[in-house]
C-alpha cells in the first residue's frame, strides 16, 4: 500500500498543523531531509517525539513547530546541549514548549505497546525517581499472579512516523541495517507513516542484520539521498562528527542560528 | 615504575615523565573496577573507561551500548552511543526496545556505568534539571538510559568530577536512584540491582557505608588533600577508617588511554 | 559463560528430575537429539513446556519422562494427533500427564516476560474463550490509564531451556537463522541453557535473518550434527516430511511406540 | 467453460471434463474469498486455498504464517507451518512473539484463515477437545494461533467440512469466539476484528445474519440438496432468503489447485 512520491508531497501528505509526529533514528539514520521539509512547509503546533531529540529536534523547535516535546535524552550526544531545546524550555524561546519526560526504557516500551495495538506497557523503570512526580503518564501497576508493582506507561501511536533508511525497492518494501533502534515500533505504531530513503533499488538484497518493512504496512516512501546527514546511513554515508560539534556554536545564539536555518534549510529545496 | 606526582586539578597537567592529569586519574580509576563480564555503557567518560579497561587487565569484558550493540570493540571511544562502528564491531545488534527488555531490564549486566549532574549523600543522580522543574535554571538532557541502568545492573559505577556543584546534600531532581534516602530504600522499591558501588571522581572515590548507605570517602588520587576533597562536597563528608592512597596510573594504562583519546581527555 | 561439552554431559549437567523444561524451535531447528538425550538418561516429573509439542515432546511423554505439559498446540504439524500426548491425556499412559494450556500468542508473551525479567505479560488474548476456565494462569488486567480489560499471563522461566541452531563458535556464542521462533526468548527466560549445534566453526560469518545468541547468556553448547532430525536445520537437512507422516503409523500403537523407541532412541548413544 | 457435473460428497470425484471433489470446491470457493491485502493462514486447507488465490485472481495477495513469514510465496503448500520455503521466499521473517504482537495483534492482518472440529450456531469454534475437558473423548491439538487469529483478523474465513459431529449447536469448548453467544458479544469482549464473514464447507456457504449473528446459508455448491445441508447441521437451520448456487471450479482454478496440490486435496 505504499506510495513512492517527492519528499515535498509525502511530508504535504502526512503532516498537518497540530499533528504528533515521531521522527526516529537512534543517532544512525535520523530523518534530516523530512525534518527540513517540515521545517520548510512551516508546520506549527506539532508534538514531536523522540527518544533523543538530537540537532534535527533543536531546529523543528527553534524554528517554531512544535508545541510539546515528548523525549528521554535532549542532547548533542557527546557535545553537550542542545541549545534551542533548552532555550525554549528555560525561556519559552521562540515559543513555550510542553515537555512528557520519559526514560528510554519508557519510551521504547510505549512504542512497542503502540506497534503492538496494546494501550499500555510494562516495565521494571522510573521507581523511586521524580520522573513520575512530573509525567502523569507513568502509573503504577501490580502483577495478577505475584501482587508486585511495576511501572506502566500508555502506548505512543503517533499521527505520522518518519524514519530513514538505506533502501526501498519500487513496490515501497524497506530495508535497513546497522542499528535499527526503534524505527520497526514506531512506523507501525504510527496512524501514518513516511520512510525516506538513500535509494531506491529493483531487488532488496538480503543482508546481514537487516530489518525489512514490508510496504502494506507503510503509507509514503521517498528518496532522499544523504537524507539523514549529519547523522548517516550505514553503508551509504558516515556520521558527520564535526557537524554535531560545529553545531553547538552554531545553535547557542537565536541570530546566529536562524541565520543557519535561513541559508541551510529553507533556500534549499526538498531533494526531489 | 615511578610513582608520578600528582595531578592537582582536573585541568591541570602534572609534569614528569608519567605526568597525567586528573581526568585520567579518574579513567583510570573507573576502569580498574572493570573486570570480566558485561557492562553497560554510557556516552563520554564511562565510554572511555570501558574501552581503557577492554585494552588493559580485562580484555575478554562485553560492552553493551544502549543503541542496542552487545559485545562491541570499537577502535576509539565512539562520540555517540549509535556510532557506526559500534554496530560494526558487535556480537550482536539488536533493536532498542530489545536492549532494554531483554538485556538490561532482567539483571543480566553486571556492571552500570554513568555520569551526573549533580550527586548526593546517598548516590541519587540528577541528569534532568538544575532548580525548579517548571522554571529551571539549567535544563539539562534528561533520564536516558540511566533510571533503568541505575535500577536493573547488578552494580553501578559512577564517574563525575568532584564540586560543590555536582556533589550536593540533595539532588535537584532524582533521575536515577542510588540508594533513595537511605538503607532499605531499594529493596523496598523493588530495584534488583546492589546500586552505586563506587564514585570515582578526579579526587578519589567515594564508596556507601554498608550500614547508612551514604557515600564515605575511601581513596585519594595522589597528591589530593583531604580538606580538598570536603570542600568540593556539598555535605559533611565521612571519611572511611582505612582511607587509602589511589595507585596512579602506570605507563600502560596511561599510554592505552592516549591511544583510545588521542590525547584528549 | 558458555562451555562447549558433549551432549550426554550438557544434558546430564542441566536437567534434573522434576525441572521445568522449555525445548523450543517452531518446526525448524527442533532440539531432537537433546530430546532423546533426555530419554536415554531417564528423567521423571519433567514439567515440559513448548508451543507445539511435536514429535519429541510426543516420545518424551510416551517414555514417562513428563508430569506436566505447558502447551498451546499439541498435534502432528499437517498430519494429525500427537497419539501418545492423546494417550497420555485420554488414558494416563504410561502416565498421568496434568496440561496447562494456552494460546501461541499466550505462550511466546510469557516466554517475553520472562525473557524480559518481568512477572507477567499483557495481551489482546484469550478473551470469551473457554481457555481462562481451564487454564488458572489467565487473568484479567485492566490498563490503567484507558480503563480497558485485557488479558495476563505470568512470565515463563524455565530451570532449562534448550534449542538447537547451525552454529557457533568455539566459545560457544551461537547463531541461528531461517524461522527462529521463541528460541532466544526460551534461552533468556530460562534459568540454564543448552543449544545444540549442526557444527562449531572458527568464526560466525555474519548471515541476513541470522540471530546472535552471545555465549554468555548460555551455559552448555554441544555439538550435534544432524540433531533437529527429523525436523530440520535450514543450511545444513531438510525436513524428513516422511518420517513426520510415518510417526503417525508408529506412534498409534504402545507396542510399536516402545519398539521404536528401544531401537532408534535408547540404543544410540548421543552423538558425542 | 462448461459448467461441470456436482461433486456429490467429499470423497466421491465426479467424472467429465471439469469433474471435481468436494473438498475442491470447498477450496475454491474458500480462495475466491480471498481479494489483495493480507491474510493469516493456518497449516492445511487454509493454506492450499489462500495459495489457490495468489496463483489466480490475487497475485498480490500477502501469505502471513505463524511461524513469521510475512510475504511467503511458497512452490507447493508447506506441510506445517514452518517449512523452508516460506522463509526462503517471505519479504520479511520475524519472531514468533513479534508476529503475534506487532502484526496479529493490532489487526492490521485483513484475512485470518480458520479450520474447526465443531463450530456452532454463532460461529464459535473448538479445535481443543470432545466431550468433557477433564475427560475427553477426544483431545484435539489445542488452540495454537486461533484465538488470537479469530479476535483479531479484521475479518475470519472458517474452512470446515460439513456434518452433524461437526455443525453443533453448542461447542464442547470455545476455543476460538465467533460471535459469543449473539448480537454484542465480540464488541463486549474488546474484540476488534468483524469476526467470522464466512463458513465454507464441502456443501455450501454459510454467513452470519447481520441481525442476529446466527450462522445461515446463503450458497449451496452444484448438486448439494437444501436436505442435504440440513441433515449435516447440528441446529435448526436458517436459509437466507436469496439462497445461491456457488459457481463451479472453472478449469483454470482447477489446474492451479491440482499443480498445487500435486493432485491430492
Amino acid at each position: 500500500m505504499a506510495t513512492v512520491v517527492p519528499l515535498a508531497e509525502a511530508v504535504g501528505n502526512l503532516v498537518h498543523d497540530g499533528d504528533s509526529v515521531a521522527m526516529e533514528g537512534f543517532t544512525h539514520l535520523i530523518p534530516y531531509a523530512a525534518g527540513h521539509e517540515i521545517i520548510r512547509q512551516g508546520h506549527r503546533g506539532l508534538t514531536l517525539i523522540r527518544m533523543t531529540p538530537d540537532l534535527i529536534y533543536d531546529q523543528l523547535i527553534g524554528m517554531g513547530c512544535a508545541r510539546r516535546l515528548v523525549f528521554s535524552w535532549g542532547g548533542n550526544p557527546g557535545v553537550g546541549s542542545l541549545h534551542r531545546f533548552r532555550d525554549a524550555v528555560q525561556n519559552h524561546w521562540p515559543a513555550p514548549l510542553e515537555i512528557e519526560e520519559h526514560s528510554h526504557a519508557g519510551i521504547a516500551n510505549a512504542y512497542v505497546a503502540g506497534a503492538s495495538g496494546l494501550p499500555f506497557a510494562v516495565l521494571r523503570g522510573y521507581r523511586g525517581t521524580d520522573l513520575p512526580s512530573r509525567t502523569p503518564n507513568i502509573r503504577p501497576i501490580t502483577c495478577p499472579f505475584t501482587g508486585e508493582e511495576l511501572t506502566a506507561v500508555p502506548a505512543i501511536n503517533p499521527d505520522v512516523a518518519i524514519v530513514h533508511a538505506q533502501r526501498a525497492d519500487r513496490r515501497g518494501n524497506v530495508q535497513l541495517w546497522g542499528i535499527t533502534g526503534v524505527q520497526k515500533e514506531a512506523v507501525l505504531a504510527a496512524r501514518r507513516s513516511l520512510v525516506t530513503v538513500e535509494e531506491i533499488v529493483e531487488e532488496l538484497e538480503p543482508r546481514p542484520g537487516a530489518v525489512v518493512l514490508p510496504e502494506w504496512a507503510i503509507t509514503h516512501v521517498s528518496e532522499a539521498p544523504l537524507g539523514s546527514h549529519p547523522s548517516y546511513s550505514a553503508g551509504y554515508t558516515v556520521r558527520d562528527n564535526d557537524f554535531y560539534q560545529a553545531w553547538d556554536g552554531i545553535a547557542r545564539d537565536r541570530d546566529t542560528f536562524l541565520a543557519w536555518m535561513d541559508e541551510n534549510v529553507l533556500d534549499r529545496k526538498a531533494a526531489r | 615504575m615511578t610513582v608520578s606526582p600528582s595531578a592537582s586539578s582536573a585541568s591541570t597537567a602534572s609534569s614528569g615523565a608519567d605526568a597525567y592529569t586528573a581526568d585520567e586519574m579518574m579513567t583510570v580509576a573507573a576502569a580498574r573496577r572493570l573486570r570480566s563480564g558485561s557492562c553497560f555503557v554510557g556516552i563520554g567518560l564511562p565510554s572511555v573507561a570501558a574501552n581503557l579497561a577492554r585494552r588493559t587487565h580485562a580484555p575478554d569484558l562485553v560492552l553493551i551500548y544502549e543503541s542496542g550493540t552487545i559485545g562491541a570493540k570499537p577502535g576509539r571511544p565512539p562520540l555517540s552511543i549509535g556510532d557506526g562502528e559500534l554496530a560494526e564491531t558487535a556480537d550482536a545488534v539488536v533493536s532498542v526496545p530489545e536492549i532494554f527488555n531483554y538485556w538490561l531490564q532482567p539483571g543480566r549486566i553486571g556492571v552500570g556505568f554513568l555520569g551526573a549532574a549533580q550527586i548526593d549523600r546517598f548516590a541519587n543522580i540528577n541528569t534532568t534539571v538544575i532548580g525548579p522543574y517548571d522554571d529551571p535554571k539549567v535544563r539539562l538532557p534528561g533520564a536516558g538510559g540511566a533510571p533503568e541502568i541505575a535500577a536493573s545492573c547488578r552494580e553501578v559505577t559512577v564517574i563525575v568530577r568532584q564540586s560543590p556543584r555536582t556533589f550536593v546534600e540533595r539532588v535537584d531532581f532524582v533521575t536515577s536512584v542510588g540508594f533513595g534516602s537511605g538503607p532499605g530504600d531499594r529493596e523496598r522499591l523493588g530495584l534488583r540491582g546492589s546500586g552505586p558501588r563506587t564514585v570515582i571522581t578526579d579526587l578519589g572515590v567515594l564508596e556507601p557505608d554498608p550500614a547508612t548507605c551514604e557515600l564515605v570517602l575511601t581513596h585519594l588520587h595522589p597528591g589530593v588533600t583531604l580538606d580538598r576533597v570536603r570542600a568540593a562536597t556539598g555535605w559533611d563528608l565521612t571519611v572511611a577508617p582505612g582511607l587509602r592512597e589511589t595507585e596512579p596510573p602506570t605507563a600502560r594504562e596511561l599510554a592505552a588511554l592516549r591511544a583510545l583519546t588521542g590525547g584528549r581527555g
